[in-house]
């Protein structure tokens, strides 16, 4: 099962590879990703509905919470997908992609989301060479576009995030390290299963250090400040589908990496060192993001400094735990994919129109885009957490937990950090959404494949605002069990 | 019934009949301490009577309004006069309105004023408009102030029962907080009344005055009307003075005895009242409007240390 | 057993010299210097790999080691040096700290990270040894990275802490299981190609590797 | 025949259904203005007529409930007991009228403006206002609140074109926000005791709950709901947001969407807390004092007349709220009959602020439709130009000036009467009552000055501008929902005696006891009749009043005969131009000049002369007042907020080698955290 899942980006990738035409390689990419789709929500099914499943010699591996993965990220790769059709054919139309980097740009993102998926059922330690992996395609991805900027910063992500990355492999190691005393040199003392049932033996120091070495690690591929530098340079800079996929599912993979560690740490330290430290820099994260946000002048920087902040949200909900802390921190996973999509999706629409990415250059998109304005008004709404919106209830549920777990000072500051982000950044998008389009603006949406995309999303965003279905909620429940 | 009807339509003779005299009353006292002689205690009914007969000269800029505010506002004032205690406490409609009442009916006059005064265009008449509405808006707080030290003295806003009681009360009635919230409603009666220091009613400069700048476009019978309905305005504001601080007199029940006792003894008191007003008004300047509000702050002073002292004797 | 092999001399003999090829990186201002000494540094790596699979008898472990041979040792510096002959770099490290701080900052880090590792006081003396070793190697890795200015370097900084990360793992736990070290061989490779092509980029649009243009993203 | 219950969920449904066929056809039929103003509107109305049916069912019947499907984490529920109808009924009634008057208002947008948009947003509002008042579940209610906000920011800025409207907006839902905030803390404490999300479990906990945290709670509350509500010195959003709106929604904005806050003021305050603490009251008191002193200061300067009224909805705020505040210094004290007087006085204000507000609103709107402009010194003659508006806006005008026997006076005579109803109290309290009762008596002064002057400068003389010269009338539909507001205005006002019992049973509901025969009846004429004799009757005095009319009509006999139609007079020059008028600056200066420490009046003169010193060609004037709470609290926070921002921007420097220091700045800290041994 896993195995297929893992091999339809794989071919599709190649059968890009092998296309002529920019129809065909559209085609197939589209069939591709549904296909993905498709396999993704199978296993996601089985595995909700038989328990966790294993591949591979226990090389491959889906539990709940990796079913949870791997629901998000075949969903926004599906849309995504959609979206590059539109998006890259506006490039291509205009002459910026010739048909060799078309066919580049969609092989790599089958490849890329491959190794997201890998992330998503790789057993422990695979982990770290799939989420290497992403980084490497991933700055492939960016330096499509030959500017500049855009190879500054492929640069600064590869480099920060392999360092960061090589802690982990550090923290990672000492974990194994941790095992091997318990369990014995066995191939087993990786697998995630192994090491939960064992995790309270582990020597509590070595596990700290090792915390420590994956929180960095992780976290610096998370996005969590003070090591989100490279983010948002990377999210603005890649072409947009990625920069979704970047913000909206390859965070989250990261963050993947940090609770399952999470989880085993926390067995051997104990609740209190794993959950400070988690919180710190979930705040710190969030406390970051304001100074930027408000100040911004670049929307995709702004929509990428918002994503500092949502990891630094879901980390807050870990670290606060209890069941309803991390029913937040997982909702909020999905919400943020979905919700971060939408606003990179709208952002890439208002790129491809108005050719510039300056917040102050851009104004009246809803009388230049009908369709994309409202989209990125309830958008702004949602991922700054305003009800009814499904963000505000992840956020909410995060903070009821800081509430009742006792929390108080945290629970205020993150408020507080909402409230100033909610005033900057809608400041900022209201500004361009309203007034009136400088001359020379057409009216017109760019691509119908852009909207089909982003009203996929939309539906996410606005129905779990209001009802989380049975089958959703005990999803995640289930996911909530593993973590716990 | 009939008892009924008949001491209203008393009382509304009564207010009517005597509005003009103490106008007159008040002028020939002045003049008294002015060391003039001044015209006859009629000479406002005189006044009116030669008004009623004149044609008017209307602005051409006028609305429907100009014409309704003199009516809408003398009705106000003479819905006013059913509700304070003139001669008898037991008022057969007393309980249509209180105090409070008495003093929304009155701004209801002014309100239709001051509107027409804006009417024509003139900007004599918008000065006189915002200065009256400005005045007004100071006095407010202290009367009200005044209103809740007397009503807390009786425990009730209504005016029979407050006359009713403080003349129960006899000599008692002279407490220190009754004396203080007295000043305090004097005071409030001198800017109601629009006498010195607030507004001279004798100037004959346009840009000092503030009642007569609203009613500059008055002429003929609707002069009369707004001329007679400030004067009953007086009338009330002093009754309301004498019966609610000094009731002596005024009768309980319906006999004809007491009835005439109370006429006499109210003519008696607003006579007085008009005396000192009169007394006021010479020996003192007007004040600048922008010094106003420390007059009224004095009364606001007053009103307050009246409600204190009320609460401190009286004990919460 | 562990404990025989990491304490007898050669383990211990390699390993400094690890650190002395560090230093070398540390202390060297050219290029091709830096690279050479990095390529002893990952042969010497490979040593220590196949010491422990000797005496631990894993083939696994051999595999490993001759992987580290190939790729670390040969491959990798082959690359580098293809780099710099092809985009003409000037041969100069570009330093934003000095040889001779750098030298002194080098060594305080491994003093910290000697006293680091014993004062968590888990470990026998002969495997935080190994694992100071590792963590200094990490730490002056990272400390290459930020001082050196050209992209070329930091790239070498990536590597150095690689190894290290390497050496813990094998003094520690003896390797990893096999298709681990396999999948963490292979990203480390296609990691350098990767940047390879990055610095050819870097290099093509801003006509210099120096980091120093790198500035324009702010904000 | 369908039982009663079935009967009002029925009701309830068919409101919840016409918002929705109202803002469905909205968007299906946004093609044709016309068509789709129509549809969209009648169908809120319908809603609206149903709204009012269910509502007084409720408030005569038995309390409402309906659960909704959904999970453990998220539970929807409604509950409709008399508080919660009384307000969906003052909701229903402004939006019949409001909805009638759209129809016609909309017509300002035809072919400029994207009607179904307008139409969508609008049914959708008020449906969450209905749903705010009815929601039975913490979650719910700050969904369909923020919903509620959401929808009247995008309403607000639906003229977003200029730029102030922007600015409005944007304060707007920050401040909502930061209100918001500040209810998911309160909810958050409440939620923490009861271990629930459900009101029914606040209700209980609420009362258990420790002294500080019930203080913290009530804190948190008074703060969320009363930015919503506009208290000083939350209230800096009102000014701005409400004039950018249509003034169709203004209306609904000013009239109703605040009220909500009120309402849940009542429900935590009352139903969840429980008496409290007596401070609780007496803050409540201050705030709503002072409210209403710096609302109508403000408003009395205001040259804008529809910021002139969002000034003067934060003065009605603070009315409301010093009834809500006396009655909770009763409750408190164990007096609940007094308590019941003030609420009962509070809610009574609360229902004619929404009418004569939404009145008034739909008047500027009505100016502003034929002017095209807000600025009262441009307006002037309308009475002329706009009789049956006039008339209908003069009715308003009285009605908030609280001048006998209008719907304001009788809510300000009962607010004032429950104010002296703590006599019975001790010294402290007799104090603090008698203070606010001589503000609220200045505020009322002052009120009647400021919509003297909005009327006279406005409607009377001859007009000051083109605009003013070629207004025309409204059309018809603007004029029936004006007029719908204005009978309502003066039945309010003379009617007292057949609101006052249905409110007594909506106060039952949070204060417990009845205070009808017990503490105030209703006698002869209609009078109502207080503890100690103090009584109103406002229909006899209004049948006093025509009697009265008896009287001039004599005098005048014949007046119209002998009257010559002359200029005005202007010293004996001729002054009949409108550039001799009274400006509304000169009219409001002697307040102005009163009250220069808040206003700190800022003056600009500029004059141009010709050959001579002494012959002006030319002259300026600028004058302006400050608003010290933006000035002095808001600003300097926001320019701090900035500074600050804009400092810690460095840590982005663009360094590579900066960056990776922080990471190994940050393991080094991690390592001496662990080697200190922390956890």
């Amino acid at each position: 099962m896993i195995e297929y899942l893992l091999l339809a980006p794989i071919l599709t990738s190649i059968l890009c590879f092998l296309t002529k035409t920019r129809k065909q390689v559209e085609t197939v990419s589209i069939i591709g990703s549904i296909a993905t789709l498709v396999l993704g929500l199978v296993l996601v099914n089985n595995v909700f509905k038989y328990g966790t499943i294993v591949a591979w010699q226990n090389a491959l591996f889906a539990d709940a919470f990796s079913a949870f993965i791997v629901l998000i990220v075949s969903i926004v790769g599906f849309v995504a997908s959609f979206y590059s059709v539109g998006y890259m054919g506006h490039e291509f139309d205009h002459n910026i992609f010739d048909i060799k980097k078309l066919k580049m740009y969609y092989v790599l993102f089958h490849i890329f989301m491959f190794t997201m998926l890998l992330v998503g059922v790789t057993n422990n330690l695979g982990l770290w060479i799939a989420i290497e992996m992403t980084t490497l395609v991933s700055a492939l991805l960016m330096i499509l576009y030959s500017r500049k900027s855009s190879v500054e910063a492929a640069w600064k992500y590869m480099i920060i995030c392999t360092v960061g990355i090589t802690f982990a492999l550090f923290g990672t190691i000492l974990t194994y390290y941790a095992a091997v005393k318990i369990l014995g040199e066995t191939g087993d003392a990786l697998n995630w299963t192994s090491l939960i049932a064992v995790a309270d033996q582990f020597d509590p120091t070595i596990m700290k250090l090792a915390f420590i070495f994956i929180l960095i690690g992780y976290g610096t591929k998370a996005g969590l400040a003070p090591m989100h530098t490279w983010l948002p340079d990377a999210h603005s800079e890649a072409p947009t589908p990625v920069s979704a996929l970047l913000s909206g599912v390859l965070l989250n993979c990261a963050m993947y990496g940090i609770i399952r560690f999470y989880t085993i740490a926390t067995k051997s330290t104990g609740v209190g060192f794993t959950s400070n430290l988690i919180i710190i820099f979930g705040l710190l994260s969030l406390g970051i993001a304001v100074p930027f946000i408000i100040l911004q002048e670049d929307y995709k920087r702004l929509l990428a400094y918002s994503s500092v902040e949502h990891m630094g949200i879901v980390a807050l909900g870990i670290g606060f735990g209890g069941v309803y802390g991390i029913f937040g921190a997982i909702l909020h996973m999905f919400n943020h994919a979905m919700t971060k999509s939408l606003m990179f999706f709208g952002a890439g629409n208002v790129l491809l129109k108005y050719e510039t990415k300056e917040i102050d250059k851009v104004s009246g998109i809803v009388k230049s885009m009908p369709v994309t304005g409202p989209m990125l008004i309830i958008g702004a709404l949602a991922i700054t957490g305003s009800p009814p919106f499904s963000i505000f209830l992840s956020e909410f549920t995060i903070l009821a937990a800081g509430f009742l777990q006792g929390r108080y000072v945290s629970s205020v500051l993150f408020l507080l950090f909402l409230i100033m982000i909610f005033a900057g950044f809608f400041n900022n998008i209201s500004k361009m959404v309203f007034g009136t389009p400088k001359p020379g603006i057409t009216k017109g949406e760019v691509s119908r494949w852009t909207l089909a995309a982003m009203s996929i999303l939309i539906v996410f965003v606005i129905v779990l605002g209001v009802y989380i279905p049975p089958f959703f909620y005990d999803m995640i429940m289930k996911v909530v069990a593993v973590i716990r | 019934m009939i008892a009924k009807i008949a001491l209203v339509i008393l009382q509304l003779l009564a207010i009517i009949a005597l509005a003009p005299l103490l106008s007159g009353i008040i002028k020939k006292i002045k003049a008294f301490f002015q060391i003039r002689k001044g015209p006859g205690i009629f000479q406002p009914y005189y006044d009116i009577a030669k008004l009623l007969q004149k044609d008017s000269v209307v602005s051409q800029n006028v609305s429907w309004l100009f014409h309704a505010a003199p009516i809408v506002s003398f009705v106000a004032v003479l819905t006013a006069g059913l509700l304070i205690p003139i001669f008898i406490t037991e008022l057969p409609f007393g309980f249509a309105g209180d105090l409070i009442a008495v003093v929304y009916l009155f701004a209801l006059a002014r309100f239709f004023i001051a509107l027409a005064a804006l009417d024509a265009g003139s900007s004599f008449g918008g000065m006189g408009g915002s200065r009256e509405m400005f005045v007004a808006s100071l006095v407010e707080p202290a009367l009200m102030l005044s209103i809740f030290a007397i009503a807390l003295n009786v425990g009730s806003t209504n005016l029979g029962y407050i006359s009713q009681t403080v003349s129960a009360m006899g000599f008692d009635a002279f407490s220190p907080y009754q004396i203080l919230a007295f000043v305090a409603l004097f005071i409030i009666a001198i800017a109601e009344t629009g006498r010195i220091p607030v507004d001279n009613p004798a100037t004959h400069l346009e840009l000092t005055m503030i009642h007569e700048a609203m009613i500059l476009e008055y002429s003929g019978k609707q002069l009369a009307i707004v001329e007679l309905g400030a004067m009953i305005k007086q009338l009330l504001v002093f009754s309301l003075l004498a019966n609610i601080f000094f009731p002596w007199g005024i009768a309980q029940g319906v006999s004809a005895a007491a009835v005439i006792i109370a006429l006499l003894a109210y003519f008696a008191k607003i006579v007085i009242l008009g005396a000192v007003m009169a007394m006021v008004e010479t020996s003192t300047a007007k004040w600048r409007l922008f010094r106003l509000p420390e007059l009224l702050s004095i009364s606001l002073m007053f009103s307050f240390l009246a409600l204190v002292s009320f609460i401190i004797v009286k004990g919460g | 057993m562990s404990e025989i092999i990491l304490g007898s001399k050669m383990v211990q003999l390699i390993i400094a010299l690890i650190l002395v090829s560090t230093f070398l990186i540390l202390g060297s201002t050219r290029l091709y210097s830096c690279v050479r000494a990095f390529g002893i540094q990952s042969f010497l790596l490979a040593c220590v790999a196949g010491i422990v699979a000797y005496s631990t008898g894993k083939n696994d472990i051999y595999i490993v080691a001759l992987l580290t041979l190939v790729i670390k040792a040969a491959v990798i510096p082959y690359i580098f040096i293809y780099i710099i002959r092809e985009i003409k770099v000037k041969r100069e490290v570009e330093l934003y700290v000095n040889v001779s701080p750098s030298l002194i900052i080098g060594g305080v880090l491994v003093v910290i990270s000697y006293y680091l590792i014993r004062s968590i006081n888990i470990l026998s003396e002969l495997s935080s040894f190994a694992l100071s070793a590792s963590m200094s190697l990490v730490s002056i890795g990272l400390f290459v990275m930020i001082s050196r200015k050209k992209a070329i370097m930091q790239m070498l900084g990536i590597l150095i802490m690689e190894n290290g990360l390497f050496l813990g793992a094998i003094s520690l736990t003896y390797g990893m299981p096999l298709l681990v070290e396999l999948g963490i061989f292979f990203d480390v490779l296609i990691g350098v190609l990767i940047m390879g092509i990055l610095i050819f980029r870097i290099n093509k649009t801003f006509e210099s590797i120096d980091t120093d243009m790198l500035k324009t993203l702010i904000g | 025949m369908v039982s009663g219950e079935m009967m009002i969920t029925y009701l309830f449904s068919g409101l919840i259904l016409f918002y929705f066929i109202g803002a469905v056809s909205a968007v299906l039929l946004n093609k044709k203005d016309g068509v789709c103003a129509f549809i969209s509107f009648i169908s809120a109305a319908v809603a609206s007529v149903f709204g009012i049916i269910f509502s007084l069912s409720v408030i005569w019947g038995d309390p409402f409930s309906l659960a909704l499907p959904g999970t453990s984490f998220l539970q929807f529920g409604i509950f409709v007991d008399a508080l919660s109808a009384f307000f969906i009924l003052v909701i229903s009634v402004a939006v019949f009228a409001v909805s009638i008057y759209s129809i016609g208002y909309v017509r300002e947008y035809f072919g400029k403006k994207n009607i179904g948009y307008l139409g969508f947003l609008y049914n959708i509002f008020i449906l969450s206002m209905i749903l705010v008042v009815s929601a039975n579940n913490a979650i719910m209610f700050l969904i369909v609140w923020e919903l509620m906000s959401v929808i009247s920011y995008l309403l607000v800025v639906y003229e977003h074109e200029k730029p102030e409207t922007r600015k409005a907006g944007f304060i707007y839902i920050v401040m909502t926000h930061i209100g918001t905030g500040f209810i998911i803390l309160s909810f958050l404490i409440l939620a923490g005791s009861s271990g629930s999300f459900n009101f029914e479990t606040f209700r209980a906990a609420g009362v258990a709950m420790p002294p500080l945290l019930r203080d913290m709670a009530f804190v948190f509350a008074l703060i969320g709901f009363g930015t919503k509500a506009g208290i000083v010195p939350l209230h800096i959003w009102l000014p701005y947001a409400h004039p950018a709106a249509p003034s169709n929604v203004s209306a609904l904005m000013s009239g109703v969407m605040i009220k909500t806050a009120i309402f849940m003021m009542i429900r935590v305050f009352f139903d969840f807390l429980g008496a409290g603490q007596a401070w609780w009251g007496y803050l409540v008191l201050a705030v709503g004092t002072l409210s209403a002193i710096i609302g109508i200061l403000y408003a009395v300067v205001e040259p804008d007349i529809k910021r002139m009224l969002a000034f003067s909805s934060i003065e009605n705020v603070g009315i409301i709220l010093i009834g809500i505040g006396a009655s909770m210094i009763f409750f408190e004290g164990g007096r609940p009959g007094l308590a019941a007087i003030a609420a009962i006085a509070a809610l009574y204000h609360l229902l004619n602020h929404s009418v004569f507000k939404g009145l008034l609103f739909m008047g500027a709107g009505s100016i502003i439709f034929s002017t095209h402009t807000k600025n009262i010194e441009k307006l002037g003659g309308l009475i002329k130009k706009m009789p049956v508006s006039s008339v209908l806006i003069l009715v308003g005008v009285l009605s908030i000036s609280a001048l006998p026997p209008f719907s304001g006076f009788v809510s300000e005579w009962l607010t004032f009467q429950s104010l002296l109803l703590g006599f019975n109290f001790n010294t402290f309290t007799m104090i603090v009552l008698s203070i606010s009762a001589a503000v609220l008596a200045l505020t009322g002064a002052l009120a009647a000055f400021c919509f003297l002057k909005t009327f006279g400068i406005g409607f009377l003389a001859l007009p000051r501008s083109e605009h003013a010269e070629h207004a025309t009338e409204a059309n018809t539909p603007m004029l029936l929902g004006m007029g719908l507001f204005a009978i309502l205005s003066i039945l309010l006002g003379i009617l007292p005696f057949y609101i006052l019992p249905a409110l007594d049973r909506v106060t039952r509901t949070f204060i417990g006891v009845s205070a009808f025969s017990q503490f105030f009846s209703i006698s002869t004429f209609g009078t109502i009749v207080l503890p100690a004799k103090s009584s109103l009757s406002t229909p006899l005095l209004l049948v006093l009043m025509f009697i009265f009319l008896l009287v001039p009509f004599l005098l005048l006999y014949n007046a119209r005969k002998s009257r010559a139609i002359y200029e005005t007079w202007g010293c004996g020059q001729p002054v009949s131009t409108s550039r001799n008028e009274y400006t509304a600056h000169a009219f409001s200066k002697p307040v102005e000049m009163w009250f220069k420490n808040l206003y700190r009046p800022a003056r600009q003169t500029e004059a141009t002369y010709s050959a001579s010193p002494f012959l002006k060609e030319s002259f300026r004037f600028e004058s302006r007042v400050e608003q010290v709470f933006e000035e002095y609290i808001y600003d300097p926070v926001v320019r701090f907020v900035m500074a600050k921002s804009q400092s810690a921007k460095v840590v982005q420097t663009g360094s590579i080698h900066a960056y990776l220091s922080y990471i190994f700045a940050t393991l080094i800290i991690l390592f001496m955290f662990v080697i200190a041994g922390g956890s």
